[in-house]
């Protein structure tokens, strides 16, 4: 609306936007000037301030040279662990929650509603929970403290909100769509690959970001089922927490930490848009 | 030959009885347009005769070969929706041809088809469009060439222009036509809009209620309305339906409508005096209520009638007029020179050639002057 | 569509819905199953495995009696400490997300965007990120180890998602409505409680399922910011992991787990149909 | 006394210009209809007189007051949406009174308007309804209930009926006009549907392309449209427009038509002499052209045409011919009796009494017979 708001709720609004930029923007700003203060500097004076040297010399020890549980290698290897771990997983359980999302939304078939209230179980289940039951399952099939195994896994716990956002968004697709295509003789996968995939950008690219962002972000898996050389980034940052209990090295974890975020900040400044976009988005205009 | 014989369908949703016994048989290069108000079951039997929908009971055949256990894809129909059902992602040939690419139809025979509907339907311009870049009444075109580029037994409308606005809707209802006549193939068309019903039909099926209440050609449906939901239905302004008394008179036969001082006796043609003692109901279609001296067809001048008149409304064309016959409220169709006032009386000339007698319980027709 | 789908096409619909039943039915009946079998039935035999005899005495032992580091108490109370994070944290991060919502979504006051952007960043900035910070925060506002600085952190991390589903449910409102709510002279709160709240129910069951879900399962704050008894149960799960680790209790870890994990498969079991229906819902009917 | 006066009100939206300087004063007590196709800027403009949207340049006053810079709730107006824009949550009764309560009127006030309205649009059934548990036109009424419950200056009006079905607009549509005839209040009303213009209004203002091409009442849009797009815009099927020479003979003056063999010539009214020798387009209604004998008016026999047919479409009670003059489409509406076939000569009368003229450049009025 053009017009001016009443006076009154126009405050308040502002109050609130100001209130949540805070709430986001502080955070972290605290860690960016952080990664750039010296130990000794953070030390004396507090975790808060404006960086008094600029100490980018903490990015490069974060990166290749810190010392993690006896590897003096920096993040360096982890980071690369964290890639090999999420995209394979990123990728498979997004293809996978396409076609789920697509039989189950476009299809109807009987039971349809059954298996939809079982995937949207792994919404609500609890980490926590599926630790014991996937140490079993890693130890049968061979996989365990393997980067391999953590795909499995985040493939499998990722379907469950890869075929939610789907069949959501395929809902929107008209019956007529399939009825057209069904007169037409196309089958099953036909009337996916040509009708329903041509449609899937918005999202795809959603369900990409958001299996992205939460395999990169995630560490319990990490930590409890790999250990050593094999932890993605998130897992050996906690081991680098451990490290520097002794010595406060707030600066190089600063780093440590920003560089680790690198990748989902990333995904958020190119993608965000689009993610928010992609959740509300039809299929068809 | 039948083209599509539907035998006593039943469909049932829940406990929704939505189609209640229909029986159609249609010939080889009809037009057939089924039409009611929504809720009547029509898209439903549409569905059926594509193999959308199971029906609960009862037969369909096409040609010879009863379908009710055969895939759409394999009952050799094609479909024109009302959303067009155009694949969004397809450019507009792509579109055409996807039926074709399905059932592996070789290249040159593709192409072959393509080029022959698309200048059918002038569309050659838009092929390497998507259906987002074209405009609706564009799209319906597409759609209806993704139908017309087989050639099928059967092609299916289903309310393919109620997405148009009211200019466009009357340009493709007699492209229509027109490409009908043209090509002569056997069509059903689904609609609820029942000026598409009488201009474009050889038969006029009139559904309500999940039952066919007349199935004839357009001329009787209007003026031979099977019962009063078929004579209010087909008709804008609806058919004025006057409760009356028949009485006979020297000479004849008049209709009393009314009771007391407001009676109004009307002279029903000769042919009516059969019926003389009947209680009825009067059906006279607005345009059969005119402006005095109006004359009807080339020799008749109408019946004389004063009434009071209640609204009067100007379109320029013409002024629908709410006059009181009898007591009864009645629509007249009067020449855009005459205003009438609210509340002052009017003179119109009636034409009782064509009223038509229901039976007040069954509403069923009794009988039409012209047969 | 009512019509059998081609059987090729079937067979695979139904591969695939028993691929995604294994998945996440498996890990619940394992966790279910080893709760009601004794430590030594586990050790015997193999993790996976029905029950020779019903040890329901795990679950006593779990939630009254086992010893979390020193304290011999079972789960019970961390269970109430979760409970007093998540029940306030879920009212005032939803309450807050609505109307930051519905200013940001019917309002488009001057820079909505940017805010909106700024929002969208808590979706995808990692949880380690935000640790230090929150530090600093809970240490300057002196509620380090308390549940009060729990509820805080997760009030505020939450409104991020809060915000988004408010937001994008909001959109649905029709323009129209809040201008005739403008000619009959209603203001920014009027037009929020008569009008727009009424119509929240759907997205309001969705948030707070999420939060409750969200708050009730996260431990990485509860690990780092609580010691001892003020922690949330998930937190007390992994010190419980710590104490077994000498002498295995899969059987009472089991039923701890699955005791803890209860309220969200309430959830799940009540509320699950709900917040499917909420996130595909528009807003007016 | 203008109850609306607007000022070369401008809107611009980014390079867009919406509305290019309208004017139009309205007086107390008038039913003004704005009446445009899509697009025209009719929206944006009512917006702009409720204060949702600001104008780019111009003024906007209602009575003495100019109201740019007064809040939409300070304006004194009332509003009624095309999407009814009922509160889905209240009952239909909170509905009608949410405007008072904001307002803080004491509630016997309250309860009095609310009677009142409740009472004129006979809705005191539905008051404890949700706008969910209610039809369209019950819809339609309630939000014109919370519209009239108050005694604004200015009503406004944003398509109220497009949401309707055929019948019910047309029923809807009379009782509007009744009920303005009984309040009398200055109703500014907006709509892109022609009859609704020509049947509702004192006033119609007809838009296009942001600009008010003709402000006047009803007879005169119809009758003497300013150019060829109201013409054609107002009434359906819309004016035939022909190229014709006017070329002077004994006696008066006649049109010629086509050129060459195909050339047709009609005889004009005297009164159109003065032009003879210009090149213009002749605008002809469809009703104005009719089956040989129509007597149009009392005395009018109309002049005599043969013409070759194209098309014929029966609707029941008319045939929409399409003909050609001197080689020019044109259509005509002919009694439903006479059905000329595709390709074989016809036989017209038409009215040329009503004949507009247009200038072929500027598309400007020339001349109408009717003054």
């Amino acid at each position: 609306m053009n017009t001016p708001p009443i006076s009154a709720s126009r405050a308040l609004i502002y109050a609130i936007a100001v209130l949540l930029a805070i709430a986001y923007l502080v955070p972290l700003a605290v860690v960016l000037l952080n990664s750039v203060r010296s130990a000794e500097e953070i030390a004396q004076t507090s975790m808060i301030g404006w960086p008094h040297a600029w100490a980018f010399g903490n990015y490069t020890t974060a990166w290749s040279d810190f010392c993690i549980a006896q590897t003096c290698s920096g993040i360096r290897p982890y980071m690369l662990n964290s890639a090999l771990v999420t995209v394979p997983a990123t990728i498979l359980s997004t293809a996978l929650g396409a076609v789920a999302g697509y039989a189950i939304s476009l299809w109807r078939f009987r039971g349809h509603a059954w298996i939809f209230g079982l995937v949207t179980l792994g919404v609500f289940l609890p980490e926590q929970m599926r630790l014991i039951p996937w140490t079993i399952v890693l130890r049968d099939v061979g996989l365990t403290n393997t980067l391999a195994g953590l795909v499995m896994i985040h493939t499998i716990q990722g379907l469950s909100f890869t075929t939610l956002f789907c069949r959501n968004y395929y809902l929107s697709i008209p019956q007529d769509l399939m009825k057209a295509a069904r007169i037409d003789g196309a089958g099953f996968f036909r009337i996916f690959a040509r009708i329903v995939l041509p449609l899937s950008p918005p999202i795809l690219i959603v369900t990409v970001i958001w299996q992205f962002t939460h395999i990169w972000n995630e560490f319990l898996y990490g930590v409890t089922f790999t250990t050593g050389t094999q932890q993605p980034v998130t897992a050996a940052l906690i081991a680098l927490s451990a490290s520097v209990a002794d010595i406060p090295q707030h600066g190089v974890q600063s780093a440590a930490v920003t560089i680790a975020a690198l990748p989902t900040l990333l995904v958020y400044l190119f993608g965000g848009r689009y993610f928010v976009r992609g959740l509300t988005a039809g299929a068809v205009k | 030959m039948a083209a599509l014989t539907i035998r006593d369908v039943h469909k049932r949703f829940g406990t929704t009885d939505v189609l209640k016994g229909v029986n159609l048989e249609i010939d080889s290069g009809e037009f057939t347009v089924i039409v009611g108000p929504s809720g009547c079951g029509k898209s439903t039997l549409l569905n059926i005769i594509a193999g959308l929908e199971k029906p609960s009971g009862g037969t369909v055949a096409i040609g010879d070969r009863v379908v009710n256990n055969v895939a759409p894809k394999d009952r050799d129909i094609a479909m024109v929706f009302q959303s067009y059902a155009l694949y969004p992602s397809m450019t507009v040939r792509q579109n055409i041809v996807f039926g074709m690419e399905c059932r592996n139809v070789p290249k040159p025979q593709r192409a072959e088809a393509l080029a022959r509907v698309a200048k059918l339907l002038q569309i050659e311009p838009l092929l390497d469009r998507k259906p987002s870049q074209l405009s609706g009444g564009q799209r319906q075109r597409v759609a209806m060439g993704r139908a017309l580029v087989r050639d099928p037994l059967l092609f299916l409308f289903d309310e393919p222009l109620s997405n148009l606005d009211a200019k466009l809707r009357v340009e493709m209802r007699m492209e229509i036509k027109q490409l009908h006549q043209r090509i002569q193939s056997t069509m059903v068309y689904v609609t609820h809009d029942q000026i598409e019903a009488m201009t474009m039909a050889t038969r006029i099926a009139v559904m309500h209620q999940g039952e066919v209440q007349q199935f004839a050609d357009p001329e009787t449906v209007y003026n031979r309305p099977a019962n009063v939901f078929v004579a209010r239905f087909m008709g804008a302004p609806p058919m004025n339906t006057l409760p009356a008394r028949l009485e006979a008179v020297a000479g004849g036969v008049r209709a009393i409508v009314g009771r007391g001082e407001a009676a109004v006796a009307l002279a029903l043609p000769p042919a009516f005096a059969t019926h003389a003692g009947r209680e009825v109901i009067m059906g006279l279609r607005p345009e059969c209520i005119a402006e005095e001296h109006r004359r009807f067809g080339e020799d008749n001048t109408g019946l004389a009638l004063e009434a009071p008149v209640e609204m009067s409304e100007p379109t320029g064309a013409e002024t629908i007029v709410l006059l009181r016959i009898g007591g009864e409220r009645a629509l007249a169709r009067v020449s855009p020179d005459m205003r009438p006032q609210p509340g002052a009386m009017g003179r119109f000339s009636l034409d009782m050639r064509r009223v038509c007698l229901f039976d007040p319980k069954t509403e069923a027709l009794i009988d039409s002057a012209r047969a």
